[in-house]
């Protein structure tokens, strides 16, 4: 283990990828106890640029100052000796494994296992900054919010006290991400020194001493945070000034599209994940489903899709009875679905953006006819899409893998919103999207609401919810506790539903 | 026709039985360390083949089995290198890899044959051992006790593998690579690194399963030595769930079907004996059937690994 | 598949490179064995190409070899890794026997067709129980498709000496196993009299113009590729994806049967021992070779057919063990599965030359 | 190389130097069918005279295409005598025997001819029979196993040679056959022999090169004896191979050769039987005082009844 790190410095760090400038001569700084707010764009480089502090990436130029002295980082285990932690975006944990294996992976230099004093020592830690977790209980059991606080642990167990965590809350609910601001509150001042990438500007601004941002790749501003405000920070992001999108023109909503009545099924894990859920979506609105991710959330979008098996009930599709219906006869009755998994689920990353534009629609008129794909229609069909929906791509036959997250899911969006679907399932749709692709997806959605497209839109994002939905439904373990109109909604009502404290409420779709 | 199964004819069948499952065991254990590190390396015939070779030549030019079991780990080992250049270093598609050094082991094995043996010849192999005091109990003394060492070795790296798996360090980088790779690389566990190491080693004990073919069962060594039971260790894997003991369940049901096969043959009891060459392929596909494969498998198996991927 | 011109001459060059490199170490073991690698390549490139005889011999390995190499292509093309196009092939050619030789009397222009499709079926059906077995029960294909190449061999062996053996060699008491010969109208016409190269060739090349078609311009063929590329965003578009697995299998299947039937009506005009002739392996490595292209595995094929034949050409010139042909096709396998790697790390070549001069680079390689 | 459609003329230079190849299913070295042509052909070669005789061999060509192209190289290599050692081949032949009218093929198992191609057939029930009669006399346990390697063809032909004449030899001495169900899993076969012994067989036997190792395993037990077919296997468990049925391939070869100097390119089917001495039945010299001299007679009886005619061992019906 080197020293405690007092000082870091990146200076000059650039680094290339074919066809990218992902980070050009970037300066960042921090000082032990610190807490450093990295902002940006999606794609402007913040994970490139902490991959090549914690020894991922090396960068094409520029050097790393450890306490003034210059080092290099050439793997991860290097920079966890010199005392760098990181928690990735996705987590880096074994789900086959238990915690206390997961905690000790690649540390134990002895040819036996010791597990019993690596629980020891995690249970010092945990009662040092107060984290609850069973070293005994395997990943795969365990709530994204406790996964979490196994990857924090595991950091302080190899005794980093540079702590870097890549978008840390996009998927906590919002008590976990309090949770999580206080424990980031508590470190620091224990003379730990913390790098916090976010687009939530409330977070950066609760948390963080100093932020810098970043846009294509380079710093556009170093701030303390004290003496800068969400809209300014917002502003040096995007380049211009930015206003929540919000619904506006009166609630009429028409005839429903979209009806679940008493539905139950079944989880992965094999027990009711929704237990008679009952849900009108008509035309027109937006229907939130607010609550705690794992609630039931993930199988209701599925059901309604036809991608899993109702155990009970039933689904009203634009009139008819879908509860049955092949995942293909739902998409023409008029579902669009936008997945929780844009890129995997949502699109082919190996197909280029014109093979995924017409992934629903390929085998009918006019793209195809006869049997064969109609070439020069679907092109132009695609390139229209692309302008008109903004996706920025060299080309119509890039693969949709090499685009960022917010164009990927400007693909899936405008493939699902153009087959003009009578209801709309949106599930998590800006989560890790930087705030301009937010506000973009907000307006469109808006949009199709405006055209009388019944949506339904699952969030953990209270804020997202409250601006644009014209009625809330809380799931609390696969039940909906209340539906409440957006103008009753204030963020300690929901809290209480999504925690399933408040009295049983009776549907009232 | 005697027409019963007498207590005699049910030792034999055990006895062969436990013999059988030699081969299959060790390649097997060998082929779960393997896929455990998220690599399937369908190239175990061929090394077997090599083993096989190796063992019984350097018993020939040496004169004695010990030192062939030697040399044949070692070819074994090199063997488990080149796949491993190729599917770890060089990502390539690890099927297809496996059966290249499937054609590579058996046509070379071949060649080496006909270039430094040509032609049959016998070996002294390994000799049984009856270990003292157990091997006189009376029907499971002979049934257990009297065999030769490699088939102790076999049996006694069943508990030793699991001992490696799941108390060692090494076992946990091991499980960790295999199920994600991406953890482990991020905590400084080298990804390539494990995966030589388990190819090396899951190379070592197929070139020992051959070896014991020609050194401790035929004492000789011709062409094709093999004859499919490197494949056969590979479905004893899926089988086994990738457990030790699983696959020591596996190994010793399925040998002990043979063993069961050719004694109802050779009773002359009336059974078309294309259906018992048959059989143990159609148990195995009907035995991954009802295991449902993918739940129990590493969840990495057979992807190569690349630093910075998306998943 | 990018289609421009650089993209397609690097991947030539980059197989070319790595068939040199499997020559090279095969040339280690020609110099084990006593022979002069010069001369041993020698023929073995020359003479495939320098007659009448070693091209019709290089294009009767190609048809099969094509055949099976479509077959490839599409179930890889699908996500689904077909091993067993031996055991499919053995399937296509024992069917197509018991058709032809039960209904002798039957004309050219209706027996024929009825003999491929026949031979289709079988090598679908057999494909296609890999295919289920794998959609329905998640069985790993590779695994199944080996265990159903030994079930296929031990059946096909039985039928041969057993219930369609030819009623002569029961009669002469020989019991050779092998069945009749098929009628002779229905041989498949030779394109150049005394050779073996038959019309098949000309099937199979239309059938890969067919395949290409199918897989690039049609719904069918992009919902093959989507499920084979992101089954589960497939699914969610409503593809059926465990429909398409088995398809897809079948199809290959299908393919490798063709192979089988084009072996009888063109080349034994009857089913024996050893008909599959390792082409469903080869035909893999020919896939490979042709980039899982359909119109690529067509001069892949050629080139692996070429190989075949001079391997065995070389063999006999040099007179050295036949095993030698094996350590060869195994090689170029190796290598050639390998090259890929060079292809989407364009850097490696910087990479290597860094660690050459001691450099450490990006972390990454074995020790 | 020449032109495969214009037949070569046979080549008759100043030196009368006769060319013939051997195309083989397995290796040179299997101990079993392939080896006894090998050292039929180079008997002939020895007898003849090294410079009148020229050979040539590909092995391991199981597989009937790689072998067509062998044989078809052969042929336009001016290659007068071409053996296809292997039931196989009987349809590649007559593929290209058309192609190459001058040019003599010969095949075996086989009886279908064609005007330049032979076919051979060995009767080996013949000797099975005859070995058949000296096990059932040397048994001790009154069990003699047979290790098949598959059911047809000629290993049928010998097995039901073997129990026609244990039958014949001692009317309640059992015979047990087995198959491995492979032409070369000597290992299988070697577990297959173990079996057979540890059920009570003590005189075992079987054919194909997958037999060896059933040998092996009989040469590491005391008092159990084996009994070859196609060639003499007593190298390989020297006190253990009782007697052997042996093919002396090099009169077939002799014949040919006779029969295309005389203008006969093919078209006959050729036997192999005790009666014109291509096959024989062959003690152990090392073994022979083990064999009672009663029981030396009753083959020897036998062995005559079949040479005369007066005896005819059947043939399997299927
Ligand atoms: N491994 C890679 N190969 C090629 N290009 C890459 C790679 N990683 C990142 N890039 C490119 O670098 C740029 C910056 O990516 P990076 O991941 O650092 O963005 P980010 O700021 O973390 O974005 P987000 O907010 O979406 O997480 C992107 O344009 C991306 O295309
Ligand atoms: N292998 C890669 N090749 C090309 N670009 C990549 C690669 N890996 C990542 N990127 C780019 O890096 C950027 C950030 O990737 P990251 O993994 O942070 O996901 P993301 O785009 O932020 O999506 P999300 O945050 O929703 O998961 C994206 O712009 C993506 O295009
Ligand atoms: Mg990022
Ligand atoms: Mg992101």
């Amino acid at each position: 283990m080197g020293e405690k790190i007092e000082h870091l410095e990146m200076r000059g760090i650039t680094k290339r990828f074919p066809g990218v400038l992902s980070n050009n001569k970037v300066n960042i700084q921090l000082k032990t106890g610190e807490v450093l707010a990295i902002l940006g764009e999606n794609g402007a480089g913040k994970t490139t640029l902490m991959n090549i502090l914690y020894g991922l990436y090396q960068p094409d130029a520029g050097k790393i100052l450890l306490n003034g002295k210059s080092v290099r980082i050439n793997s991860p285990s290097e920079a966890i000796e010199l005392g760098i932690g990181m928690v990735h975006q996705h987590f880096m944990l074994v789900p086959t494994l238990t915690v206390c294996e997961n905690v000790i992976l690649g540390l134990s230099k002895n040819f036996f296992m010791d597990l019993k004093t690596a629980a020891k020592r995690i249970k010092e830690i945990t009662d040092t900054y107060g984290l609850a977790i069973n070293p005994d209980a395997y990943v795969w059991q365990l709530s994204v919010g406790e996964q979490q606080r196994v990857e924090i642990v595991k950091a302080l167990y190899r005794g980093a006290n540079l702590l870097i965590l890549d978008e840390p809350t996009a998927v906590l609910t919002p008590q976990e991400a309090n949770d999580l601001i206080q424990l980031l509150k508590n470190m620091s001042e224990k003379g730990n020194s913390i790098i916090l990438i976010s687009h939530k500007l409330n977070e950066v601004m609760a948390v963080s001493d100093r932020v810098t941002v970043l846009r294509d790749g380079e710093v556009c501003a170093d701030v303390n945070t004290r003496e800068t405000s969400q809209e300014e920070l917002a502003r040096l992001m995007v380049g211009r000034d930015m206003a929540p999108c919000r619904r506006e023109g009166a609630f009429s909503p028409g005839k429903p599209v979209l009806e679940l009545q008493d539905v139950f099924a079944r989880g992965d894990k094999g027990t009711d994940a929704l237990a008679g859920v009952s849900l009108r979506i008509r035309e027109g609105e937006i229907l939130g489903i607010a609550g705690v991710s794992g609630n039931g959330q993930k199988e209701l979008a599925e059901v309604i899709a036809g991608l899993r098996k109702t155990s009970r009930g039933k689904i009203v599709l634009n009139g008819k009875e879908s509860t049955q219906m092949s995942p293909s006869r739902i998409i023409e009755q008029g579902l669009g679905y936008i997945p929780e998994d844009r890129i995997h689920v949502g699109t082919i990353p190996s197909f280029s953006i014109w093979e995924n534009l017409i992934l629903k629609d390929h085998h009918q008129p006019p793209f195809t006819k006869h049997f064969l794909l109609q070439n020069r229609t679907i092109m132009s069909h695609s390139s229209s899409q692309v302008e008109k929906y903004g996706i920025k791509t060299p080309t119509l036959e890039t693969p949709t893998g090499r685009l960022s997250g917010g164009n990927i899911q400007r693909v899936v969006l405008a493939r699902e919103i153009t087959r003009k679907p009578v209801a709309l399932v949106a599930a998590y749709p800006t989560r890790g999207l930087d705030i301009g692709a937010t506000e973009y997806l907000h307006s469109k959605l808006l949009e199709a609401r405006s055209n009388g497209i019944g949506v339904l839109l699952i969030s953990e994002d209270l804020e997202e919810l409250t601006n644009v939905c014209d009625r809330i439904a809380v799931l609390y373990e696969g039940r909906i506790m209340k539906v409440i109109p957006v103008e009753e909604a204030d963020e300690r009502i929901l809290g209480l539903l999504m925690a399933g404290i408040a009295e049983e409420a009776q549907v009232q779709a | 026709m005697d027409g019963v199964m007498s207590a005699d004819i049910i030792v034999i069948i055990l006895a062969t039985g436990i013999r059988l499952a030699t081969p299959f065991l060790l390649a097997a254990l060998g082929e779960m360390f393997v896929q455990r590190s998220g690599v399937y390396n369908l190239g175990v015939e061929g090394i077997m083949m090599m083993g096989a070779f190796a063992g019984f030549y350097a018993t020939l030019q040496l004169g004695t089995p010990l030192l062939g079991i030697a040399i044949s780990l070692a070819i074994g080992a090199l063997m488990g290198l080149i796949m491993a250049v190729v599917s770890v270093t060089f990502k390539a598609e690890q099927g297809i890899s496996g059966i290249g050094l499937y054609m590579f082991g058996w046509g070379l094995s071949g060649l080496l044959f006909r270039l430094y043996v040509g032609g049959v010849t016998s070996i002294d192999g390994l000799k049984p051992i009856a270990i003292p005091l157990l091997s006189n109990i009376p029907i499971i003394g002979p049934v257990l006790f009297n065999h030769n060492g490699l088939v102790y070795t076999a049996f006694l790296l069943v508990p030793l593998s699991g001992l490696i798996l799941y108390k060692t360090s090494w076992g946990l980088n091991v499980r960790a690579v295999g199920n994600k790779p991406e953890a482990a690389d991020t905590l400084g566990v080298s990804v390539v690194r494990i995966r030589y190491e388990c190819l090396i080693l899951g190379g070592m004990l197929a070139a020992l399963a051959g070896a014991f073919l020609t050194i401790g069962q035929a004492n000789m060594y011709a062409d094709n030595i093999t004859a499919g039971r490197g494949f056969i260790a590979i479905a004893l894997v899926y089988f086994g769930r990738w457990s030790p003991w699983g696959i020591l369940l596996g190994s010793l049901l399925f040998s002990m079907a043979d063993s069961f096969q050719s004694m109802v043959q050779v009773l002359g009891i009336n059974f078309p004996y294309e259906l018992a060459v048959i059989l143990p392929y159609l148990v195995t596909i009907i035995a991954l059937a009802i295991s449902y494969g993918r739940v129990w498998a590493p969840a990495a198996l057979g992807k190569p690994f690349q630093r910075g991927t998306r998943g | 598949m990018s289609s421009n011109y650089n993209g397609v001459f690097k991947q030539i060059m980059v197989l070319i490179s790595a068939l040199v490199g499997a020559l090279l170490v095969g040339a280690l073991f020609l110099l084990l064995a006593k022979s002069d690698p010069v001369k041993a390549y020698g023929v073995m490139f020359s003479g495939p190409f320098s007659d009448k005889f070693g091209i019709t011999e290089t294009l009767v390995r190609a048809v099969p070899l094509l055949l099976v190499g479509l077959g490839i292509v599409i179930s890889f093309r699908s996500g689904i890794i077909n091993i067993g196009a031996e055991g499919q092939i053995l399937a296509g050619a024992i069917g197509a026997t018991a058709v032809a030789t039960s209904l002798p009397d039957l004309p050219a222009v209706m027996l024929l067709p009825l003999v491929f499709l026949a031979g289709a079926t079988c090598g679908g059906l057999w494909g296609g129980i890999a295919g289920w077995l794998k959609a329905r029960l998640s069985v790993n294909e590779i695994l199944s498709t080996v265990m159903l190449n030994q079930i296929a061999l031990q059946i096909y062996l039985f039928l041969i000496r057993g219930p369609l053996i030819d009623p002569k060699e029961v009669s002469y008491g020989t019991g050779v196993p092998q069945t009749a010969l098929i009628p002779e109208h229905i041989w498949l016409s030779k394109l150049i009299p005394g050779t073996r190269i038959h019309s098949g060739l000309i099937f199979a090349l239309l059938l890969a113009v067919l395949v290409y078609v199918f897989l690039w311009k049609t719904s069918s063929g992009y919902r093959m590729r989507a499920v084979g590329a992101g089954p589960e965003a497939a699914r969610y578009a409503g593809i059926r994806v465990e429909w398409y697995l088995v398809l897809a299998m079948a199809l290959a299947g299908g393919m490798a049967g063709l192979a089988g039937v084009v072996e009888v009506a063109g080349v034994h005009h009857r089913s024996l021992e050893g008909l599959s002739a390792g082409y469903g392996f080869s035909g893999i490595v020919a896939a490979l070779f042709g980039r899982l292209h359909p119109l690529g595995t067509i001069p892949a094929s050629v080139l692996f057919g070429a190989l075949l034949v001079g391997a065995d050409m070389m063999q006999r010139a040099v007179n050295i063990p036949a095993a030698m042909i094996m350590v060869i096709q195994g090689l170029v396998v190796l290598f050639v599965v390998s090259s890929d790697y060079f292809l989407q790390n364009p850097d490696f070549g910087a990479r290597i030359k860094a660690k050459l001069f001691g450099e450490k680079a990006d972390g990454e390689g074995g020790k | 190389g020449t032109k495969p459609t214009a037949e070569p003329a046979p080549q008759k230079t100043d030196v009368e130097k006769i060319r013939i190849a051997l195309v083989l299913p397995a290796t040179v070295d299997d101990m079993a069918w392939g080896q006894s042509m090998v050292d039929g052909l180079k008997e002939v070669q020895k007898s003849m005279g090294e410079d009148k005789v020229e050979v040539a061999i590909s092995e391991k060509l199981g597989n009937a295409v790689d072998a067509g192209s062998a044989i078809r190289q052969y042929a336009t290599q001016g290659y007068e005598i071409i053996f296809a050692h292997g039931s196989q081949y009987q349809s590649v032949l007559n593929d290209i025997a058309k192609d190459f009218p001058e040019t003599t093929f010969a095949y075996g198992t086989g009886f279908a001819t064609q005007p330049n191609i032979f076919a051979y057939d060995p009767q080996a029930q013949e000797g099975g029979y005859l070995l058949g009669i000296l096990a059932a006399h040397m048994t001790k346990s009154g069990v003699v196993g047979i290790i098949g390697p598959v059911e047809s063809g000629d290993a049928v032909k010998y097995n039901y040679g073997v129990q026609q004449g244990v039958a014949k030899g001692k009317a309640d001495v059992q015979t047990r056959i087995a198959y491995t169900g492979s032409f070369n899993d000597i290992v299988g076969a070697g577990n297959l022999a173990k079996t057979q012994m540890s059920a009570g067989a003590d005189i075992l036997t079987g054919s194909s090169q997958q037999a060896v190792g059933a040998v092996r395993a009989i040469g590491e037990t005391e008092g159990n004896y084996w009994l070859s077919t196609d060639m003499d296997q007593s190298s390989i468990a020297p006190n253990h191979v009782l007697a052997s049925q042996v093919y002396h391939w090099e009169k077939v070869v002799t014949k040919i050769i006779e029969l295309r100097k005389q203008g006969t390119l093919g078209g006959q089917h050729l036997t192999l039987t005790l009666a014109d001495g291509t096959i024989e039945f062959k003690y152990n010299e090392k073994l022979a005082d083990k064999v009672p001299a009663e029981v030396k007679a009753a083959v020897e009886a036998a062995k005559q009844e079949i040479i005369s005619g007066k005896l005819k061992v059947e043939l399997p019906k299927k």
